[in-house]
């Protein structure tokens, strides 16, 4: 893997800048809450990468292999996914519910409407 | 019950086959995962001739396995090569066709055969006829002889003690 | 026994207290579990405040794994004062939350409104106890979630695009944290705090541990609603139930500034943190920014809740500024200022709380004349105004006392100025309500006082707001000792 | 999609294996990839796709929206009582070497037993999200919008079979 | 070797995810998040963390897919997307892009054996596992026993997603508006 | 046979853009739905060489898993949507235009 | 009674009369009857405490923070001021009740429980132990009178009390806070301590600017260009203008300044380093100007405002004079400025009670329909311009004194000028109700005195003026005692 | 016999890289929604069996083997369901198969 060097950190910006901008720009809730998951994976990309031994394999011990990469990552992102998933969920609910009160849920919208 | 058993035979086979690690608390799991699983497929209904292919007779089915396969290669080379050719030779249609098999699992066996060919899609199956989308003349053709479907309810054993089957 | 693991139950009891709630259902049941719950935690908190103060930092390893193994509970006086703020403000708002939440939410399964509340005390508990940088991000999920939801569970529609809002910048700036933590990982291999403060100095140098230290400021001050990140904090707090906005009021953002605390002085060392940052002069900019944009925001406000809500932000802008001195005085101010302003605004949302409970609104225009419907509760809502101004005998005025000292000791007036004239701006917004309660008509509507379940845990805290403002000793002491040991090395 | 003879059937003969599958990930989470939280996912997705073919009230009478409340809390608490019980027996909270006399039993045994509370509350977790979107859903087709206003109220009250006042 | 399906799939990575940002139909971006979210488990599976992999498919792609769907299919789904203007996201999104770069300077290669995330603590996990704890998967002691309290907080949010989600839209039958008393 | 390991994934790769190509463009909602299905099923192809690329190729769990949630996605995505008036434009597309 | 606690009784039992006020909202008999009988059980604690000035004996309330306590104790300039205070209030008391049931006004309990409460303030001010406390009651006053000036409810009260309540609090937090706190940092305590605390902890340089956050930040002394509130609070009725000018307020101000600088700065200090001087100048163009101004007024609270503007500046002039005579002086004029302020607003009351007059232009030839209330009047008029017979001649003859002892020329041309102003503008009132013909018109002859309780109380505090002039030995006794302690 | 099984398996996985691109491309080059069912179908049959067969063939007898075959019986049950359940809900949902002569 070192061949590749930083490769993986200059995606994980890429999309990281990609999620922020979706959550940012975009005025559709769903649409941020998509751009909110995108943001947030690129963070798992992060860690992994982080975790990552050249030569290494996956942390579950096998007889004859003694480099393994990293779990202490892996196991931080397993959390960070169920986070991510809650919040997702939890976002989305509340979107339903906005669109049964304000029948709509394009943040424009909704705002000129409310006020 | 014969479908219990055979589901929970089913189960644990699947276990085994999956697990790889046969000491007896993993087994003792196995077998506990087996009963709940069977318990839970109990009350959801799932045991019945659909869920449970008793019916089906295995070397048959073998057999039509095997020569399902050599139709699915032939297919996709065709389809592949009208894929690639630059003028993309197809001639789209729709028609239908008539299943003679006499329970749903064999109908649904016979649409998911056609699927599984490239070039013919069952795009609805209603009653006795499940209507195909076909890529070109060629493929509708070879499933219009009806040589699908013979081989199909062939598989299927009569089942003269299940009044309901079809009828669902 | 029990003792050595006090600082375990702190989290686990109303952790476990949660999904008891979703067990037992009843609503008045969950409620008195909650109310018992967070006691116990008020008395586990207390214990460990005293604990820490006269017999010095306690240390807890879960699972039994030694620190940087395991996840570590680190609780010295610092903490503990914040974990006393938490419990304590939860606990009184709990006794009036019943009513509150029964009359502003659409819910009829209340019992998950309190497992919500439940599982929010549990987050900020845990954020605040724990010495480990990846749990505090677990628990400040928590703690967000849970109040994502109680914050949409208000009585108008757009306590859900508040709600959604605040979750929007929520998880932004937790993810920053968890940017932060990465990049620090990556340079030193660990997640405990006190082995992050040993290997940090090693790479301090490098750009990717400032980088990190840069999004760990910027997603905590998010959390913590620091100007210019406060976006979140008027909406989600105006639309919120009373009760729910006076348990954030007092705790949310104080948790927040607690990290912010512990990452400045612990993790990095104030050198490196305010000096080689910088943000010494960033946070001092920002937070006098604060006190006065956000002062003069709150006067044009009519709906006195959202007003409240700006005095928040501007609030907070006091203690970044008592933060950026990073002097034991300063600290101090900042800190004392934590509990403090924990106590005025958690009693002004009650106070709040009761009058949304008569007039079901709290704009200005419909306060007309309330002061003489709702004798008592507004005399409460002039006693925490008053506070929030500084008049002394109040808590504010201790805060304000420490800060313009603070300020003096490194002879800059134009601070201790500021920091006074900001206070004034106070004087306008809290007169306004003041006025048009006392001095204006309203309409005839015989309005009766509050209901005592609410009235008192408002005046609980109102007596505590006077207090602490005429003995402050002991608050002082533990904010002192606080910074005290913040200031020196971990 | 009762209607949709094909999914149904073949629902019919996968249902088992996924549950089956997710039992098995949950049980073989020391051992390669998975554990439960991946088992749970898989166990609600089974369940999820039963509903999905099956219809929501028919999955409802399977597994019941208070059992799946219920059990969402049960698994939290069994996991915080296995650190309840390391306490009693001496341990730290969460020290599963204290569940038996050998520690690496004691540690086998904690792992077993928290992953199972996992598993119990990310399953019925998934299923009550399920739930509560595809209900909401069934109630929102025929319900006017929730303005906050007293008229409009009473007519989502009427369709969503609340109590009245 | 390993190297350049790395490279190819985070390529394709990043080009999906700007696809999505400049995709204006809602369902196809719904759509496009769940192949987003299969295609990082991919990359997660060349990075040796498996258990990850497992869980962001059946998570990413699986649950969060179908929760955006359910939503989209309350909300409806003939939606465009609208944008606001771009400059203020451009410029945050692109000082944070700044800090990022920044970060990169110092920081070890991917892989590097020697970076301190690898040397320190580690080890002793993995000789832990087989010793301590007695099973060989590495990431499932960390994450029962070792870290054990974080995954505790983790199911919690778990539920506490659940409990909000029921909250807000279960059957809750919810009080009637509510006027003044008296 | 490392190299062919690692030709077969990029070749998925490639397909996996042609699918991603599809999807992107649409234009019908069911076109979609069909592209993330054919990337599914790259999916667990690629897991499955990837498997045998990194000589660990005892995950195929994963790839099951994959085939699973690929399965009830789509099956989600066509039940959510069965009552909705998609037929009613002539354009089939689920964006106005 | 012990002195610490006839001292937590001077504060306390105001405060006890408020509760029993409240508590007996719907019968203005019990509540008059107990607002009268606090007011003379605290005038007679007073006394007592008068009496055992034998050195300061404090007593600590409570320590909000270490070297800063919440503290009472008895010394000679504060025993004065509170004597004076709670004497007043049994005649404020008793002309209240005439005027508040003369004018049949709303709320009039509200009214009574804030005054207590603002004499409870009142009296913590006074006997103040250190700085600190003293700044709490003084907050306490400026709060507690806030209803009371906005009594009225309209609009102009409301802009009034706006005024006062935003110039009082923002001087006393925005200068006087910081100037405390300044204190506290270099002292390390803010007791009151005879010659001061700050001899050498302070860069003198420094003290000029320190010395006026203290004096414009004690925004009740009305130092000019912060004296806005006191004409602002007009809009008060009578009673509470006297408490205003007269009993608590403006007297609270003053008096915290001769407590600054005579314990805090030390007079010794002050003199040495000259801070003062510019203050002083300050002080003297407040006198002057303030007196100009009274002069346009028509509006006979208007010009009695202005006037008492003038007169604070008098006794602020004589703090920084920073000689014992002229703090003497200072701390006289506390006493007489009262008692002749206090007279001259009962009679702009009684006028009002009796005739609904506001503007001095329309009182022409009242006196002879009023003897008594312009007889007072006169005699009021008098004492504040510090002619003999009356009080007011004492302590302006020991603030000239002073201006000599300090050898500042001008300043004693400042008083002079100053006197012959207020000649222009009191004795013109009195003159123009006996001399002055009435305007035509009918109703003349209905005019009557005001109702007794009025006229009994301003002959009283009438009585008082010219009392002082005779007795006045003592009190020059009591001040002299602060230098020989 | 290792050098056979590796050339076998070899051609068994470039066959089916070949077909996954080809249907791949069939994806973006057919006309309508109904016709790239079937460029979808070459992906998920020949494609994937191909691939799964030269993988198992490298596997040997072995729980590799068990999976790789799950994996097929999945992928040949699951694949043609969801495609006759997305060409019956395209076809119900309006969309109309597109005739040569509509060209
Ligand atoms: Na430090
Ligand atoms: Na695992």
């Amino acid at each position: 893997m070192t061949t590749i060097g930083l490769f993986n950190y200059w995606i994980v910006f890429v999309l990281m800048m990609s999620g922020l901008y979706i959550v940012i720009v975009s005025t559709n809730l769903i649409k941020k809450i998509i751009g909110l998951n995108i943001f947030q994976t690129s963070v798992f990309i992060l860690y992994i990468s982080i975790g990552k031994v050249s030569g290494g394999t996956a942390p579950i011990l096998v007889d004859g292999i003694t480099l393994y990469s990293n779990p202490l990552p892996h196991v931080l992102i397993l959390t960070a996914i169920v986070v991510g998933v809650a919040t997702t969920a939890l976002g989305l609910a509340i979107v339903v519910r906005i669109h049964s009160a304000f029948n709509s849920i394009d943040e424009e919208e909704i705002y000129t409407t409310s006020d | 019950m014969s479908r219990a058993l055979f589901l929970i035979f089913f189960l644990g086979l699947v276990w085994i086959l999956l697990s790889g690690h046969y000491t007896p608390l993993l087994l003792a799991f196995g077998a506990v995962s087996c009963l709940i699983v069977w318990f839970l497929s109990h009350k959801m209904d799932l045991v019945d001739h659909e869920g449970h292919p008793l019916h089906l007779q295995p070397i048959k089915l073998f057999m039509y396995w095997s020569w399902l396969c050599a139709e699915v290669v032939k297919s996709n080379f065709d389809v592949a090569l009208r894929i690639i050719k630059p003028s993309l030779p197809i001639r789209p249609r729709v028609f239908t066709v008539r299943t003679t098999q006499r329970t749903e699992l064999g109908q649904v066996i016979y649409a998911n055969s056609i699927t599984l060919t490239p070039g013919t899609v069952s795009i609805d199956l209603r009653g006795h006829e499940i209507e195909v989308h076909a890529l070109a003349e060629d493929p509708a053709n070879s499933l219009l002889t009806g040589d699908m479907d013979r081989r199909i309810t062939a598989v299927e054993r009569p089942q003269p003690e299940d009044p309901k089957a079809g009828q669902r | 026994m029990i003792s050595a693991h006090l600082p375990a139950l702190q989290v686990v009891i109303p952790l476990l207290a949660a999904p008891a709630c979703v067990v037992v259902r009843q609503s008045t049941l969950t409620w008195l579990l909650a109310l018992l719950v967070s006691w116990i935690s008020f008395a586990i908190a207390l214990t460990l405040l005293v604990q820490t103060f006269f017999n010095g930092p306690m240390s807890y390893e879960l699972g039994g794994w030694a620190a940087p193994l395991g996840i570590e509970y680190a609780v010295d006086v610092v903490n503990a004062f914040v974990l006393v703020i938490v419990s304590g403000v939860s606990s009184v708002v709990l006794i009036s939350a019943k009513e509150s939440i029964e009359r502003e939410t659409h819910i009829k399964r209340t019992h998950l409104v309190y497992t919500g509340w439940l599982l929010c005390l549990t987050g900020l508990l845990g954020i605040t106890i724990t010495g480990d940088v990846f749990n505090v991000f677990v628990f400040l999920e928590i703690a967000s979630l849970s109040s994502y939801l109680l914050v949409s569970l208000g009585p108008d529609r757009r306590a859900l695009t508040a709600a959604f809002q605040y979750l929007v910048m929520g998880t932004i700036g937790a993810t920053f944290i968890l940017i932060g933590v990465g990049l620090l990982y990556m340079m030193t291999g660990t997640l405990n705090m006190a082995d992050l403060a040993q290997r940090i100095p090693g790479v301090a140098q490098t750009t990717t541990v400032r980088a990190g230290f840069a999004f760990l400021v910027l997603g905590i001050s998010l959390k913590a609603a620091v100007f210019p990140l406060h976006y979140w904090l008027p909406n989600a707090y105006t639309f919120a139930p009373s009760a729910v906005t006076a348990f954030m009021a007092g705790s949310a953002t104080k948790v927040s500034i607690y990290l912010l605390l512990r990452f400045f002085f612990d993790i990095f060392s104030e050198t490196f943190s305010l000096r080689t940052m910088r943000l010494d002069l960033i946070l001092l900019i920002l937070g006098v920014i604060a006190i006065f944009s956000m002062s003069l925001v709150a006067i044009y406000q009519s709906n006195v809740k959202r007003m409240l809500a700006y005095s928040s932000v501007a609030q907070v802008g006091y203690m970044v500024i008592g933060i950026s001195l990073a002097t034991t005085t300063g600290l101090t101010a900042g800190i004392v200022h934590l509990f403090n302003h924990a106590l005025m605004k958690c009693a002004l949302f009650l106070a709040l709380g009761c009058i949304v409970f008569r007039l079901n609104s709290v704009d200005l225009k419909d306060l007309a004349g309330v002061g003489r419907r709702m004798p008592w509760t507004m005399a409460a809502f002039v006693i925490g105004g008053l506070s929030l101004i500084g008049v002394p005998a109040t808590v504010g005025f201790i805060s304000k006392w420490y800060l313009v000292l603070a300020a003096l000791e490194r002879d800059w007036w134009w601070l201790a100025f500021m920091v006074v004239a900001s206070s004034l701006l106070a004087v306008i917004y809290i007169w306004r309500v003041v006025e048009t309660a006392y001095f204006k008509t309203g309409p005839v509507a015989n309005t009766e006082e509050a209901p005592l379940i609410l009235l008192v845990p408002t005046w609980v805290l109102i007596v505590a707001n006077i207090y602490f403002g005429v003995s402050a000793v002991d608050t002082i002491s533990f904010a002192t000792r606080a910074a005290d040991q913040l200031l020196s090395t971990f | 999609m009762e209607h949709h003879i094909v999914l149904r059937v073949v629902a019919k003969l996968l249902i088992p294996v996924i549950l089956l599958f997710a039992l098995y990930v949950q049980f073989h989470g020391d051992y390669g990839p998975g554990g439960g939280f991946q088992a749970g996912v898989i166990f609600g997705a089974g369940l999820i796709l039963y509903a999905l073919i099956f219809g929501l009230q028919t999955i409802k009478k399977v597994v019941t929206p208070s059992f799946v409340h219920y059990m969402s809390g049960v698994g939290l608490l069994l996991y915080a009582g296995v650190g309840v019980i390391s306490l009693f027996k001496g341990g730290n909270y969460l020290d599963y070497s204290f569940l038996s006399a050998d520690p690496v039993h004691g540690q086998h045994l904690g792992i077993l037993l928290i992953e199972l509370g996992v598993g119990i509350t990310v399953a019925f977790v998934m299923v009550s999200l399920f739930y509560a979107f595809a209900g909401y859903r069934q109630a929102d087709l025929k319900v006017p919008p929730d303005t906050g206003h007293e008229a409009t109220e009473k007519a989502r009250d009427a369709v969503l079979e609340r109590e009245p006042q | 070797m390993e190297a350049i399906v790395d490279f190819a799939l985070l390529a394709g990575l990043a080009a999906w995810a700007v696809a999505i940002v400049r995709l204006r139909s809602l369902f196809g971006a719904a759509m496009l998040f769940g192949i987003y979210s299969l295609h990082c488990a991919l990359i997660f599976v060349v990075l040796d963390a498996v258990d990850v992999a497992f869980t962001e498919a059946a998570v990413g792609a699986g649950i969060s897919t179908v929760l955006i769907l359910g939503t989209l299919a309350i909300t409806g789904i003939k939606l465009e997307v609208r944008h606001t203007r771009a400059l203020i996201p451009l410029l945050i999104t692109g000082t944070i892009g700044a800090a990022l770069i920044y970060a990169s300077v110092d920081m070890p290669l991917v892989g590097d054996p020697n970076a301190p995330a690898n040397l320190h603590i580690v080890p002793d996990y993995i000789e832990g596992s087989a010793t301590e704890i007695g099973i060989p998967n590495v990431v499932t002691s960390v994450l029962a026993s070792y870290r054990g309290y974080d995954t505790l907080g983790e199911v919690t949010v778990i539920f506490t997603a659940g409990v909000g989600v029921l909250c807000l839209l279960g059957r809750g039958k919810p009080k009637r508006s509510r006027k003044p008393r008296g | 046979m490392i190299v062919i390991y690692v030709i077969t994934a990029l070749a998925i790769i490639l397909g996996m853009f042609f699918a991603m190509g599809r999807g992107v463009s649409g234009p019908t909602l069911y076109d979609r739905v069909l592209a993330v299905n054919a990337f599914g099923g790259m999916t667990v192809l690629m897991i499955a060489v990837l498997g045998f690329l990194m000589s660990r190729p005892d995950f195929l769990d994963i790839a099951l898993v994959y085939a699973l949630i690929n399965f009830i996605g789509t099956i989600a995505v066509l039940k959510f949507f069965e009552y909705q008036d998609l037929g009613k434009r002539s354009s089939f597309s689920e964006t106005p235009k | 009674m012990s002195v610490e606690g006839a001292l937590l009784l001077t504060v306390l039992l105001p405060l006890l009369g408020a509760i029993l006020i409240a508590l007996s909202d719907s019968r203005p008999n019990i509540r008059e009857t107990i607002t009268l009988a606090t007011a003379v059980v605290l005038f007679l604690i007073v006394l007592q405490l008068l009496g055992h000035d034998t050195g300061s004996i404090e007593l600590v309330i409570a320590t909000p923070l270490p070297q800063l306590s919440l503290s009472l104790y008895t010394e000679p300039l504060g025993l004065l001021f509170a004597t004076v205070a709670s004497g007043l209030w049994i005649i404020t008391s008793i002309y209240s009740i005439g005027y508040m049931r003369g004018n049949n006004e709303q709320n009039q309990t509200r009214f009574y429980v804030f005054f207590a409460i603002s004499i409870s303030a009142t009296m913590g001010v006074a006997l103040s132990a250190n700085l600190f406390t003293l700044f709490v009651f003084y907050e306490i006053l400026t709060l507690s009178t806030y209803p009371l000036v906005t009594h009225k409810g309209t609009e102009e009260a409301k802009q009034g009390g706006r005024v006062y309540l935003g110039l009082l609090l923002s001087t006393s937090i925005g200068f006087l806070l910081v100037a405390m706190v300044w204190t506290w940092h270099v002292a390390g305590h803010l007791d009151f301590t005879v010659g001061g605390i700050l001899q050498d902890k302070i860069d003198p340089g420094f003290l000029p600017l320190l010395l006026a956050l203290y004096l414009f930040g004690i925004g009740k002394a009305a130092l000019m260009p912060f004296h806005r509130w006191l004409p602002a609070a007009m809009v008060a009725p009578t009673p509470v203008s006297a408490l205003l000018h007269a009993v608590a307020v403006v007297k609270a101000g003053v008096f915290a300044v001769l407590k600054v600088t005579v314990y805090i700065f030390g007079l010794d200090f002050l003199h040495n380093t000259g801070a003062n001087k510019w203050l002083m100048w300050m002080a003297a163009i407040t006198v002057i100007l303030a007196s100009v101004v009274a002069l346009t007024k028509d509006n006979l609270k208007a010009r009695l405002a202005y006037s008492t503007v003038s007169q604070l500046g008098y006794i602020v002039l004589g703090a920084m004079l920073v000689n014992s005579m002229a703090i003497v002086g200072g701390g006289m004029h506390i006493a007489t400025h009262a008692l002749g302020k206090i007279t001259l607003f009962f009679c702009a009351g009684a006028i009002y009670v009796a005739t609904h007059k506001t503007n001095i232009s329309e009182m022409d030839g009242l006196g002879r329909s009023m003897p008594v209330t312009y007889t007072a009047m006169l005699i009021g008029s008098l004492s504040i311009i510090g002619l003999p017979l009356t009080g007011g001649l004492w302590s302006k003859w020991y603030l000239a004194l002073g201006a000599v002892a300090a050898e500042q020329w001008a300043m004693l041309a400042v008083f002079m000028v100053s006197s012959l102003l207020n000649v222009a503008y009191l004795l013109i009132i009195p003159i123009r109700g006996f001399f002055f013909s009435q305007p035509r018109s009918g109703e003349t002859s209905v005019i009557k005195e005001a109702p007794f309780a009025s006229v009994l109380a301003l002959s009283l505090t009438a009585l008082g003026c010219i009392a002082m002039f005779f007795f006045a030995q003592p009190l020059y006794e009591m001040m002299v005692d602060i230098f020989e302690r | 016999m290792n050098v056979v099984i590796d050339i076998v398996s070899a051609v068994c996985l470039i066959g089916g890289s070949a077909f996954v691109v080809i249907g791949g491309i069939g994806l973006i080059r057919m006309p309508d929604f109904f016709t790239r069912l079937h460029a979808a179908g070459v992906c998920e049959t020949l494609g994937a069996w191909l691939v799964l067969l030269g993988l198992l063939l490298q596997a040997g007898w072995s729980m590799v083997s068990v999976k790789l075959i799950m994996i097929f019986l999945m992928l040949a049950i699951t694949g043609p369901t969801a495609t006759h359940a997305l060409a019956k809900s395209a076809l119900h949902g309006g969309v109309k198969p597109k005739h040569l002569d509509d060209n």
